[in-house]
């Protein structure tokens, strides 16, 4: 039952027109990111290039890919090139560009001025026309000519400058009015992602393995942008931020370092207004969170692993941790605000605010140490229980120190995420906009016994306090006015203060992971 | 395609004619005092049958194999007699086990006790993730039998030379001594899986038990590691009561006194001297399965 | 009065506030609310806790190149703090930044401060429109449970993004304003300006400049609005205001900046123009969105006369010529005329 | 006949739950039992005192930790288990308070928008009947709508944003990265989790509501589209984690059956490996959306803050106000109904979310048995 | 203690008198066309020599066996031939594979291309979750060979019919067909393991390879499972070529044509006919390990 035809292991004869196809790729991968950095304003649209404005030469480069697609597609088909294509490209693709072919034209006939029925016959017609020619036809010129004909079309119209840099339409009835300064680099990504794709395909045969091409490409790209959007963010609030953060740091002199806007506050005499009391508002506060919280999960997460019957019970305690852990910030704002804040001297506060984040980290808690603890593998238990030893010693000797790597490190990531959380503490905690050093709470030294109950008292915990997400925010809403010398700068120094705070403790927990991984594999 | 057989035979072909088990072939009785004496077992998990009526006696201070093919019982066997199967949910268990002529099923049966007594090995090798020396003592520590606390320390109560000591005699009775006498602050996880295994048997040792229970203790391991842990076994019967199970005959035949034949269903088909189930055995079924012709 | 902030974690109790609390000595002051009263209130607060001593010059006091305006009333050796409380009998503390009681202020707004100052969370309520329009009370109600301190006038103009000033329109008639922020007129070429859709944009809800400009413009503290927008502060509608080019918004005189321009504004012929050396302008008290800045306290069983003695020491300060001067005129509001300045000092309890 | 079965079974079910007490307690050291009961007790006294908002609730309080303390040197198996079934509670008692305290607080505002449906009257109906949410003016009413209407918009745009680049990503991460890359991507697409959502507020109303208003000429720059946009961002880590998750949680001898018959890795991705994980994958999506729903503070700065509904209703240039945005911008200078109603959102929200979660679990129970039953 | 040997002798004791091995033992040359040519195969994981320089010449449409101790590299072995091994991030191979006279590690070779000839077959039954009939389309259907979908059938070229025959052929070819003819839609994960291992195998065929590669295809299996794989492995030799690896002697000398023997560290020490093998075979080690001495 051998086969009659053996196809060979290895594909050649196609290195020519390979290369073509990947050159077609890459430069569809250089148009999408110029479109990208047009859009972002990087770029003008109207920037000369070679002599031209830039939208006239993406329009020529997208008028020579949507062309040599085209081309790749008749190369296969009248045999010039050894392709495996299917019979027909599929009906994902037919689909998508039947969609994408009746967006054009019900756009491009209401830009004539056609009425809606006009627009739903031209919008038809072109969808029909777009998926009988991917459909039908075998592989490789359905998912080439759709692909290179819409490539054509959109190069044309820069080329001409139909579509041009002062162009501008306005979106009847939407208050809003296009130009050609977003809508030339976004017809550049569009056609650029789908050259780049269909080209991709042409690159690895069709068939089968062409498909893989292609889809990869999309995937690299759009894994891609991801990475440069984070990037980006990261550095636009870096570079922001940083004149604000090094606003009077030196080094040397008396303490070694200074660095005034983390050391002082925002007083009026204060020489560099900083944010120490919202940085030790924001310490205090996930101290408190992680006192209250930390506790309790890992308490709960033990009985639930460890005591508890796996049964109803601890089905009814996971969906309710699961229902706390995607419970909105701002609900459990309103639950601090209607729990919480009566019951410590009506007002906002520091340990409303404290207890309203441990809620909130509470199921976080608990769900990594159950997790960690599950991952304890049983043989440790049955181990420890066949020498007789008893189970809370287990837990507590065997049990616990295994599970601490997972434990640490889903209580940093936690604390990461509560840490920048400004809806709670919001609406329990408050604090100044622009506090000055005094105002910075002082939670150790405040303890105060009395003769009448409570006994206990401490007034810092019981005052509002600032933290860094909610002064970000009250900077915001009060505008960036007040007695400090660059307001801009003070609130992006801080922007990029809280992103270091909360992005410190995700470092350290990815690295602890990391760290825990590597020395469990060692 | 040699030594083919076609399957046919009481043994193999499912449904027709099954030779039944005779209760004699498994009332075998080997010299020497009882250790445990176990009646008419037998264990469900949930609506699974897994061991069926099996009765029969294991003597002190000698090595017990349990073989039989996968999935037969041997492990639910060797769990029974430490009361390991209570930890399993859906296991329920019938029928008496005694170790020293007390039932350890009745109530009131404090199952620390128990286990500190019957001691037991794994397959895999589990130490815990601590240092060697911590291994040993864990079982100690942990009966209060050695103090090692800060609160110890202080009030002298802690006895630095004891646990030594206790570490020493163990590690060297599991002939794993000479290997890691410079090293008993490393990580036990940095042991190879043969010396792992080794700690295992010293941490059991440690606790001092009677007897040892080993469900398949070498089969992660290389030869030369499995050699070592077979020797040691045989050589720990002379203190000790062993009871091991193994997939392979071979090991079987190596190690054990006497031999206690599973096969699928949970039966028990045949308990005699290991000599005897080897070169002569009463059973057909137990005569294919040793022949290899299934299994 | 409220209290200070010592309170326990039973909350069911209300002490009130002089020096009581032993050891910590006299408690903090606090404030809360209106964003207009905020610059003076903050500023207020910031110089008070600052403690500058005597011879800074350029908070407090005087050196060799300067003094502070209205030192020739007051001419002490005593640090800023100090000596306003030591008006009231407290021990001055004599350091920089260690006021005798510390102040602090909350930014939200006027209703927010009305709200916290009946409810005893704080000493001091801020707002921009009479609480009795804050709270819905009566005047009556007002005047049994609180002490109304006004340390201010605000002219409140009508400002419009620079370009649109620019297209010309520099002056509206209450009618057009009303038909703005009615809904009426959506376009700005129905009122004289560029064919452009008109940006409107309100302050939030509850603040006391909402409350006044609906009042004195709209005629009713409840009078219905149609605005695209609304802010929490003033200071974000100055910032809304400059990053559009076709908006409207009412804010505090405080606010004005680059990229807005204050329009005049045509009440029934008389036109009250945004510049102080005009004949009708918005300065004037006869300005129909002319308000007073509020400060209230209130009264308990405690401080009957509602306004204990730190917070008499603290509002006093505002209620000198020093302070009219450094914590009203300079941040662009109002002064108060000098008749009304003592009338507001009666209100206080009397100095030690 | 069935009805008595099931009763027999409850009640033999309680009689074995009653003798296993009693055994528990007979077999216990009657000290120990003491202590924790004592120290259990305390808690709960302290529970209620602070639920009563009494002064005295730190004497209880401190008595638990005393008692504990002492219960801790002397019986500390039997404390910890105690202790960690009373933790487990608070676990339970969380869920209960916000339920409990959120609906409370919400009352006067659904009764105060009784209207009657179909003739009856129904407490609450009134908010999603009309579309009017003024507080000032009269009418004064409390219609949800124009926010759920926000709310529906931003979700909406978010989950295109979030879900084909999540699963995208996830893919990547999952089946294609080299192992260098994954290593980078994986913690690098885990940061963007970090990035606290206020900066995101606070760059989208610096610079991108400014933009928007310019580069699209609006009237004003909030717009449903972009917090759309940049609450997708935020809910993409969500995504990404929770569906790479599922797919890493196919087995390996899946994947490697159609590798082995010469199926490409695309191929058995979408043939295999995403239809294995397809429930964990949409679960992942669920909880993305449940994200966007909640997200707050971005939406807060970013919108316009107005209760209406945009015309035509899909404008997605308009950017109103949404459920999360209108609790944070009106709490604490809203009273009385008006700040009951704010509560009515977060009761909305609340459910709303709860449910998207709960089908979330059980959607991934429901894969997790479909692929155990396939090993 | 029966047949203790007490691990002396060249084999078993480690570190001193190790049998060499020697080239001439494993240069076996079988009848009929070679199908891979195996030259100086080296596979490392990491830093783990897995494989040896392996070299062995595999016969077309016979079985070949491969047996070894746990860990010695057989699926290592059998992974190289098809290049699943790719997957494994940590694994680097030198040395030639060639099939058919072609390198299948040279440069620019098409993966897919190559596993449709070399076919695989796991230890564990792993069908899709999918029904019994696209299990066995599957491979086709992927490679273009049937079309199934909407689209096909819109253009008519959907061949349901040839689709049918094809999924009964392998079935049959499988010995499956007669069991699950009645219910080709239901969800595979529904079938026993041995029907599942069954299907896995007609999914295999499906595709038509040359080769079959099975890593231990009935260590899930139950004994009458097993036999049937047995079977089908004998019948499948006279079309295809098949190379399995097994841990049971007794199923590779029931099975097999010629049997390699592979020992710990991944050498293969010994390739031949498997009566020769199992009856005389040149290396101590090798007697050793089929005698039961040690593994
Ligand atoms: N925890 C458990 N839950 C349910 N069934 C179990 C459990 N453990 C074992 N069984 C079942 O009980 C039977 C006997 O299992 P056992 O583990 O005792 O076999 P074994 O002889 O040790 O097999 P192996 O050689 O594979 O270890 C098997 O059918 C098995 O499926
Ligand atoms: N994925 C892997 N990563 C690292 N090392 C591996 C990997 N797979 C196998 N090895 C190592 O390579 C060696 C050979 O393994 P292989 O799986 O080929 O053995 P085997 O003969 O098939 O054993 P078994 O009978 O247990 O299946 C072993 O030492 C094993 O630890
Ligand atoms: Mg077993
Ligand atoms: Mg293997
Ligand atoms: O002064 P307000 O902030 O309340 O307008």
């Amino acid at each position: 039952m051998s086969r009659a035809t053996r196809t060979a292991l290895v594909r050649d004869d196609r290195t020519l027109y390979e290369a073509v196809a990947g050159t077609a790729v890459g430069l569809s991968g250089v148009a999408f990111v110029v479109g990208l950095t047009a859009l972002l304003g990087l770029v003008g649209i109207d920037d000369p290039v070679a002599g031209v404005g830039l939208s006239v030469a993406l329009g020529a480069l997208l008028l020579a890919l949507g062309a040599s697609v085209v081309g790749f597609g008749m190369a296969s088909r009248f045999g010039f090139v050894d392709a495996a294509p299917q019979p027909s490209a599929g009906i994902v693709a037919a689909v998508a560009f039947t969609a994408i072919w009746g967006a054009v034209g019900a756009a491009a006939s209401g830009a004539a001025g056609v009425g809606t029925g006009g627009r739903l016959a031209l919008g038809a017609v072109l969808g029909g026309t777009a998926f009988a020619a991917t459909a039908f036809p075998r592989e490789d010129v359905g998912s080439t000519a759709p692909a290179g004909a819409l490539a054509v079309l959109c190069g044309l119209s820069l080329l001409t400058g139909l579509i041009a840099p002062g162009w501008e339409r306005a979106l009847d009835g939407y208050n809003a009015t296009l130009f050609g300064d977003t809508v030339v680099p976004a017809v550049v990504l569009f056609a650029s992602l789908v050259t780049g794709w269909s080209a991709a395909k042409a690159y690895g045969g069709f068939g089968a393995r062409g498909r893989n091409v292609g889809a990869y490409v999309l995937i690299y790209l759009v894994v891609g942008s991801i990475l440069a959007v984070l990037v980006g963010l990261v550095a636009f609030v870096a570079a922001k931020g940083l004149p604000g953060l090094f606003n009077g740091f030196s080094l040397g002199g008396s303490g070694l370092v200074s660095w005034p806007f983390l050391t002082s506050g925002a007083g009026l005499t204060a020489e560099v207004a900083g944010v120490f009391p919202a940085l030790l508002g924001t310490i205090w506060l996930v101290a408190g969170a992680v006192l209250f919280a930390v506790p309790t999960g890992v308490g709960a997460a033990v009985f639930l692993s460890e005591y508890a019957e796996q049964g109803r019970f601890t089905g009814a305690v996971e969906v309710a941790t699961n229902g706390l852990w995607s419970t909105p910030s701002i609900v459990f704002g309103l639950f601090g605000a209607a729990f919480l804040i009566p019951r410590f001297g009506n007002q906002k506060s520091l340990i409303a605010g404290m207890l309203t984040l441990g809620f909130m980290l509470l199921p976080l808690v608990l769900i990594t140490s159950r997790e960690a603890i599950l991952a304890v593998p049983d043989e440790y238990r049955d181990a420890s229980a066949a020498l007789g030893v008893s189970k809370w010693q287990t837990v507590r000797s065997v049990v616990l120190p295994a599970a601490i790597p997972g434990v640490t490190t889903g209580v940093i990531l936690g604390v990461g995420r509560i840490a920048g959380e400004t809806a709670p503490i919001l609406l329990t905690m408050g604090g100044g906009v622009l506090p000055a050093k005094s105002a910075a709470p002082d939670v150790l030294g405040s303890f105060r016994l009395s003769a009448s109950p409570p006994f206990v008292s401490n007034p810092s915990l019981l005052e509002a306090t600032s933290a860094l997400p909610y002064q970000l925010y009250a900077l915001i809403t009060a505008g960036l006015s007040g007695n400090i010398q660059n307001p801009q700068e003070y609130a992006w120094g801080l922007a990029l203060t809280l992103l270091l705070v909360v992005l410190a403790f995700y470092a350290v927990g990815i690295a602890t992971r990391y760290y825990f991984r590597r020395k469990l594999h060692q | 395609m040699a030594n083919r057989t076609d399957g046919q035979g009481v043994s193999t072909t499912a449904g027709e004619t099954v030779e039944e088990t005779r209760p004699e072939w498994t009332s075998y009785e080997a010299g020497g005092e009882t250790k445990f004496a176990v009646d008419d077992l037998d264990v469900h998990y949930g609506d699974d049958h897994a061991l069926k009526g099996v009765s029969m006696d294991i003597p002190e201070r000698s090595v017990t194999a349990l073989i039989g093919p996968s999935g037969c019982g041997k492990s639910t066997f060797l769990r029974c007699l430490n009361r390991m199967n209570d930890r399993i949910r859906a296991a329920s268990v019938d029928g008496t086990v005694e170790l020293d002529g007390e039932d350890v099923y009745q109530d009131g049966v404090d199952l620390v006790e128990l286990r500190k007594r019957v001691g037991m090995v794994f397959q895999s090798p589990n130490p815990f993730p601590k240092s060697i020396r911590e291994n040993v003592s864990y079982g100690p520590r942990k009966h209060g039998d050695i103090e090692t606390g800060l609160l110890a320390r202080l009030t002298g109560r802690a006895e630095p030379d004891r646990e030594e000591a206790l570490v020493e005699r163990s590690l060297e009775r599991a002939a794993l001594w000479e290997e890691v006498s410079d090293r008993l602050d490393d990580n036990a996880l940095g042991l190879s899986g043969g010396q792992q295994q080794r700690l295992c048997i010293a941490r059991c040792l440690a606790v001092d038990p009677e007897v040892i229970l080993m469900d398949e203790p070498a089969s992660a391991l290389d030869p030369i590691a499995t050699s070592k842990i077979e020797d040691l076994i045989e050589d720990l019967a002379q203190d000790y009561t062993v009871v091991v199970v193994t997939h392979s005959m071979q090991q079987a035949a190596r190690v054990s006194d006497q031999t206690a034949v599973f096969l699928t269903g949970g039966e028990l088909v045949e308990y005699d001297d290991t000599e005897k189930i080897f070169e002569n055995p009463e059973s057909q079924r137990v005569e294919d399965y040793i022949s290899g012709k299934f299994g | 009065s409220g209290n200070g902030g010592d309170d326990d974690d039973g909350g069911s109790e209300e002490s009130g506030n002089t020096m009581s609390s032993g050891s910590s000595g006299p408690s903090t002051v606090t404030a809360e609310g209106s964003s207009t009263v905020y610059p003076i209130s903050n500023k207020g607060s910031s110089y008070w806790n600052s403690n500058s001593p005597a011879s800074d010059g350029e908070y407090w006091g005087s050196n060799d190149e300067s003094s502070v305006a209205g030192w020739d009333q007051i001419e002490t050796d005593m640090n800023i703090a100090d000596y306003f409380a030591s008006l009231y009998g407290f021990e001055p503390s004599g350091e920089r930044s260690n006021p005798p009681f510390a102040t602090r202020v909350a930014l939200s707004h006027s209703g927010t401060g009305c709200e916290a100052v009946r409810d005893g969370l704080v000493d001091i309520g801020n707002s921009s429109g009479p609480i009795t329009a804050e709270l819905d009370i009566s005047e009556d109600e007002r005047d049994e449970n609180y002490v109304d301190h006004v340390v201010g006038r605000d002219g409140q103009p009508v400002f419009v993004s620079q370009a649109i000033y620019d297209a010309g329109v520099e002056q509206l008639t209450g009618d057009q304003i009303r038909g703005i922020y009615q809904g009426d007129i959506t376009n700005w070429s129905e009122v004289g300006g560029p064919d452009q859709e008109i940006y409107v944009v309100g302050r939030a809800e509850g603040s006391g400049t909402d409350t006044s400009f609906r009042l004195n413009m709209l005629g009713d503290a409840d009078a219905p609005m149609d605005v695209d927008t609304r802010l929490g502060q003033n200071q974000q509608v100055q910032q809304v205001l400059q990053d559009n080019d076709n908006a409207i918004g009412y804010m505090a005189l405080a606010f004005s900046g680059s990229g807005i321009q204050a329009i005049a504004i045509d009440f029934e012929g008389t036109v009250y123009r945004p510049d102080p050396d005009a004949e009708n302008t918005i300065f004037d008290s006869e300005y129909p969105l002319n308000r007073d800045l509020h400060m209230y306290t209130r009264i308990d069983e405690e401080t009957p006369e509602g306004t204990d003695k730190r917070e008499a020491a603290f509002l006093n300060m505002f209620l000198t010529e020093f302070g009219q001067k450094t914590f009203v005129e300079d941040v662009n509001y109002i002064t108060l005329p000098t008749s009304d300045i003592e009338a507001e000092r009666e209100k206080l309890p009397d100095q030690a | 006949m069935p009805f008595n079965t099931s009763q027999t079974g409850w009640r033999a079910r309680i009689e074995r739950r009653l003798t296993g007490a009693r055994e528990f307690v007979d077999d216990t050291d009657p000290e120990a039992l003491a202590v924790v009961t004592a120290s259990m007790g305390a808690l709960l006294t302290a529970f209620i005192g602070f639920l009563l908002a009494s002064p005295w609730t730190a004497v209880p309080f401190g008595a638990f930790l005393l008692v504990t303390g002492y219960g801790w040197a002397r019986h500390q198996a039997l404390v910890a288990r105690a202790i960690s079934l009373a933790m487990t509670t608070v676990t339970l008692l969380t869920l209960g308070l916000i339920v409990v305290f959120i609906f409370a607080e919400s009352i006067p505002a659904f009764r105060y928008e009784t209207a009657s449906v179909f003739g009856v009257s129904v407490p609450g109906a009134g908010m999603f009947t009309q579309a009017r949410w003024d507080a000032v003016s009269d009418p004064v009413r409390y219609s949800l709508l124009p926010m759920i209407h926000g709310t529906v918009m931003v979700t909406t745009i978010a989950t295109l944003v979030a879900a084909p680049l999540g699963v995208a990503a996830a893919l990547f991460i999952a089946e294609i990265a080299p192992p260098r890359v994954r290593e980078l991507v994986k913690p690098g697409i885990e940061i963007l989790a970090g990035i606290p959502s206020i900066v995101y507020g606070f760059i989208g109303f610096t610079v991108i509501n400014p933009w928007a208003s310019g580069a699209f000429d609006l009237n004003g720059g909030s717009t449903y589209l972009f917090v759309g946009m940049v609450v997708g961002l935020m809910a993409l880590p969500t995504v990404v984690s929770v569906a790479e998750d599922a797919l890493t949680s196919v087995p390996d001898v899946m994947k490697d059956g159609s590798l082995a018959l010469g199926a490409t890795d695309w191929q058995s991705m979408t043939s295999i490996t995403l239809p294995a994980a397809f429930s964990g994958v949409s679960a992942a999506v669920l909880l993305g959306v449940g994200r966007a729903i909640g997200e707050t503070m971005a939406a807060t700065v970013m919108l316009a803050g107005v209760p209406r509904i945009s015309d035509p209703l899909v404008n997605v240039f308009y950017g109103y106000e949404t459920l999360t945005s209108l609790i944070a911008r009106g709490y604490g200078s809203a009273n009385g109904v008006h700040e009951s109603a704010l509560f009515a959102a977060g009761v909305v929200l609340f459910v709303t979310v709860l449910c998207l979660s709960i089908g979330s679990q059980y959607i991934e129970a429901r894969m997790r048995r479909r692929l155990g039953g396939a090993e």
